[in-house]
């Protein structure tokens, strides 16, 4: 069941005008325009133990993902495909208004988000996890941990899930004879076959204006959000109207124009980070 | 994910047909009925041909257990809850992550319509179940509660309605069922205020390039109008059928 | 744990003694004298997809049951027969007093009562349900949907069970090289084997009245209840005692005696049922 | 479900005895004792041969965890539970749906016998745990709780107890054991206040004809009448137990 | 998540005052000196359908534990030994403090100490519980069940614990020629392999002083108590700071005298039930 | 439970060194942070080797979820939680046993500490998360809390370090990994706040001698100290990071 929530936290009236007066002027009060995204920092390799992790910062906002891998078997229709799996915990030390418990709609909504936009390209080649066809797969599990939360979780979360991915490599295994997989956790074998880079870009409407990358602030006075997913060539390969508001055929084109803008920002910061890694 | 198709299936013939006969921008036949139930403040039945989803409204209303309202407008609470038996092989009727989903998406493409505000300090509930599940059960059940409010006298800005859109072997085709849906290449469903000009539910699984999403919003909002016509006819007489040519 | 209900829409006493006084002249607000169902409509097949269905409507309750069969194993005190699964959601839409969330005590006493009056006559023929005997046999998912809750789940849910496992159809499936079963889920073969018909019939004790069918107005008033399965050759098959009430041995006969009578409207109705179905 | 009798087992001898030597109309060997605890207000144990069931009751009582009470009498609160040693293989401690029936059966077969109008606005909590499983224990789980209720002084319009009439190869028998429940063809817990002529409790599982079924009524009301002058005699003496022709 | 805990009973400071002067002159109110612990009485076999079982009663205090024994698979880091798994309920019954529901965290802290106990010193010797290397298993499920909380469940669910595995039989079973192993429940067979006896001795501070098993008014005036594990040998096998105090160094060293003192007279206690077992 | 220890796995080697390199009464590299979140009104990270743990505390506050509060003091909230992704084998992230007994453990180390009298009625909520597990976790995080606490202002006795000794080998060494501890024959996890001398967590898994366990003991508190004097220096300077012989 999905409740109208009770506490964004309720921004006065005046602090909406005041804002609706800036962006008239195409500025917003922490000196962006309105179409380019926070400062991003990616680090990857950040939990060792992990086959892949990153660590995002968006402005304020930061995201961790950790991807994890294990032996498992296919789905019965897909025996021929590894699994993906997305999950997403807002874990409360990333903001006063995060309860300890399973995951809420809001965490729900985003894996979920993350995890279309990865699947509906197979930006992560599932053909190439294959072990023994129909038997044993690996299995990719994405882990999106929220530790704080200052706006726009949903291209943050993004961008740590795609550069942990980009990070990750499959575990070295051996094959007993009685058939059964034994992982070795310490030894890194091959990098994830990723065949393109997925990004999502979030556009927050406030009155008439549409913003990119809207920060916590934006957030609570924002009408509605679209979240649009990109892949390096520019296609739309996802998209979710998030919140209790509506857009008109016009302003959705214009949010389009806006992402598809907006990703080439950070595919940059992708591209940054892994060669960072490699360099 | 790539499900492979089945054998001597044929998404679109050399006619341009789709599996089941219909044009590209044909709707299944639709049914549509209010006023089912006694208990319920509003009901109705929304039959978007196998897809049959059902809808009841409770409220405004005081809730059985409290729980924080809002000072300032009505809170609605949206369920999209799936029977066990809608689907292939049976449901857990636990909800998913994916009706769980489903409700916040379906909950906000009806916060723009309800005029909350005339409500403050109360529940508008919107219980919605899934009878028979054969694609576009989101964007019907969005149709069905739009009846339904309507049905219980909640006084709402506009109507709503919903539709999917899919691209099926590179072809943009209206209210795909489960069949185009599997083993198409995307899927948009779509919900729409037409009287007031809003989109309120918009959601993409799968890959459309920019031509192509401007044209299958068009041919979505073109249908849905189509919709909430036909809503507006059941809301005066009660129960109303059309297929083919007459949506 | 149980907890005394809180808030079965009180009553007046008022209207107690008004209805008290109406039931001495053998008649009941709704016209019907004390031994007499409310109207019966069955429609079976109502949901395509599922293989069986039924909706009932007695008076202005309704209930849906869907049978979904699967391939499964047997329980390991019975590898010689097939598995029958009872289930029962009070959903939300039937009534102003359900709540979203788990089947609570009422649901689960009846989907247990349907359950064992079906099981203990061997409604369902188990053992026509192996398909290889220890290792794979059908399992039968009877779920019972409340749409409107006006009194009498009881008996509105044994109907609708017992007319959509009368509606049922096994499906076709395929047994491949490796042993693995495959269900065609489109195509329905043989029909389930029935042995009996059963139905329950709910008398309520409304001070020294007993009365059969009870709506929700005369459940909110009534003292206890008696829920009574009965099948085609008039035998006792099941029986529970619900509310908070007790009954003397004398007017537990005599409810006997009711359940006996009004099972044959039942019966007739489930018959014309699946005759129309035929016809 | 028919679950196949092992090979040898004689559930009824040609001498019209019972696979453990009983007579039909024999209840097993009963011990009753009460005031076993320190903390609860009112406990009892309560042994029906192998089946064992302790019972503590607490209250009236404000509920540690606030809920609705009622304005007009007490609320009972009942809980029926296995630990998860009393049965052959290990029964998980997180409530069955079985347990959750039963909870239920035993709260409304002592609703009508305590007198909770005089203690509106309070909670009576009724605990019960099946120590070991051998047959009866929801019957068994009532006598103990009519105990506990007397033990701490609840006040009642009756004592309460229970027993279980069986059919056991076509013969009716009384207080049927594990063995006899899951071999027979028919089981009907009952339980009745006998002081005041009330069925509490009354369920049947398996085929009776009309017959059959009152004359195994009246074998338990029979049975159940002993069982409450037992009882009476407990509350006494604090303890008592008896078997074969002392009951 | 823990919370302070909001309602140990809360004592009046005068009660605490008191008490301590008592405890200056080396005595307590239930005329115990600080450093014995109450009457203890322990009865094996008292749940016969049970593969082990015990009821302990320290003071007013009452534990039940039971052991029953299935089969099942090994861990797969350890093929060549059984389970051993040990749950603890504090039923309602015991306290009317304890609320129905899944085991809180004490319940939880309590199950861990007990299977620490055992575990670390390989008490049951679960190497001995292999039926089939890697494959088949006997699983032990230690099954504490609080009946009467009067104070320091710890020491009383240890003794009960010990003693219903003293008490166990492993069941009699029978290898089918499919490989299944099927268990004989009315057969006892051999006892389990105890290769030595722990007990927990739990003290308590209050104020200055030290004082060996608190009881249940104790316990709500204590700082803090250290639980320690003894085992035969008088070796230290475990430990526990339970309780929002602190200990000094030399208080610390202090308990464990205590401990290795009092745990004698636990050992007697069991020794003597298992000999009246077999007398 | 004995877990075989890999062939060729030395624990401490001919010259008295660890399977690390380290000497028994070494510390790993620690890195210490404070203010590194934004939202959190204290926030801190801790590494030991390769653990690392991060920490937030909010409040004293009014708990959103209303719950009884404290009339004397503040409430303490305490959640110690795993990230999937900080083991072996992805975590579950539902809380496990482990997780719940060690939120009361590491709880009840602080509750000595912080003077929560100053703050009736209101919670004080510190939340730890591990981020990678390399053995230690628990007193890392007691390290973190610690950190956490003192950077959000709230007043405390004295700051609270912890660490675990082992017993590897039959030699005891302080801050055991995971590999030690996996391999070893005890483990010591310890709190304390060395400025007034009180131990505050104390756990042993596994086998000591009396005498072993004072040493053990002995070394903990000498490592805290240390860990402690590092903290007031983070609190000073931000960051420190130190490791063999600066320790």
């Amino acid at each position: 069941m999905s409740i109208s929530p009770f506490r964004p936290p309720i921004t006065p009236l005046i602090v909406k005008e005041n804002y609706l007066a800036m962006l008239g002027k195409g500025v917003r009060p922490d000196n962006r325009d309105l179409k380019t995204p926070r400062l991003i920092e990616i680090k990857t390799g950040v939990v060792e133990k992990a086959e892949g992790s990153a660590l995002v910062k968006l402005g304020d906002t930061q995201v961790m993902a950790g991807v994890k891998i294990d032996v498992g078997a296919p789905f019965k229709d897909t025996p021929d495909q590894g699994v993906l799996m997305v999950h997403a915990e807002f874990v409360p030390l990333a903001s006063p208004l995060f309860e300890p418990g399973p995951p809420d709609e809001n965490a729900i909504e985003l894996a979920r988000i993350v995890d279309r936009s990865l699947r509906e390209v197979n930006a992560v080649d599932l053909g190439s996890l294959v072990i023994r066809k129909g038997e044993k797969v690996w299995t990719l599990w994405v882990d999106i941990y929220v530790l704080d939360h200052n706006g726009n979780l949903y291209d943050a979360s993004m961008l740590a899930s795609m550069a942990a991915l980009l990070d990750a490599r499959l575990p070295d295994f051996e094959e007993l004879e009685t058939g059964e997989i034994v992982v070795k956790r310490g030894v890194r074998g091959e990098p994830l076959k990723i065949t393109t880079k997925v990004v999502t870009v979030t556009i927050a409407k406030i009155g008439r204006y549409l913003i990119v990358d809207p920060n916590l602030e934006e957030e609570s006075i924002a009408d509605v959000k679209l979240v649009v997913a990109v892949d390096e060539k520019g296609r739309i390969v996802g998209m979710q109207k998030s919140g209790a508001g509506g857009l008109t055929h016009a302003e959705i084109e214009a949010a389009l124009d806006l992402a598809r803008e907006a990703s080439t920002v950070y595919f940059k910061a992708l591209e940054e980070a892994i060669a960072g890694r490699r360099g | 994910m790539v499900v492979k198709k089945p054998e001597g299936l044929v998404l679109i013939t050399p006619e341009g047909l789709r599996h089941d006969g219909r044009r590209p921008d044909e709707l299944r036949p639709i049914k549509m009925e209010v006023g089912i139930f006694k208990n319920a403040d509003g009901s109705a039945m929304v039959e978007y041909g196998k897809t049959r989803v059902i809808a009841a409204v409770y409220g405004p209303r005081e809730p059985i257990q409290k729980f924080p309202l809002l000072p300032d407008k009505a809170t609605l609470r949206v369920r999209y809850h799936m029977a066990p038996f809608s689907t292939e092989e049976r449901k857990n009727p636990a909800p998913s992550r994916r009706e769980i989903e489903l409700s916040k998406v379906i909950r906000e493409a009806l916060e723009p319509i309800v005029l909350t505000e005339e409500y403050p300090r109360t529940v508008i509930d919107i219980f919605l179940e899934v009878i028979q599940a054969d694609g576009g059960t989101r964007t019907a059940a969005v149709t069905a509660a739009s009846l339904a409010l309507a049905d219980a006298g909640v006084p709402m800005r506009a109507l709503v309605g919903g539709v999917a859109v899919g691209k099926v072997d590179g072809v943009l085709v209206v209210d795909i069922d489960e069949t185009e849906d599997m083993y198409g290449e995307a899927d948009l469903p779509v919900a729409a205020a037409p009287d007031i000009g809003l989109v309120t539910l918009l959601q993409l699984n799968g890959v459309m390039t920019r031509e192509e999403f401007s044209r299958a919003l068009d041919m979505a909002l073109t249908a849905i109008s189509k919709i909430v016509e036909m809503e507006k006819r059941t809301l005066r007489s009660g129960y109303v059928e059309a297929g083919g040519s007459e949506l």
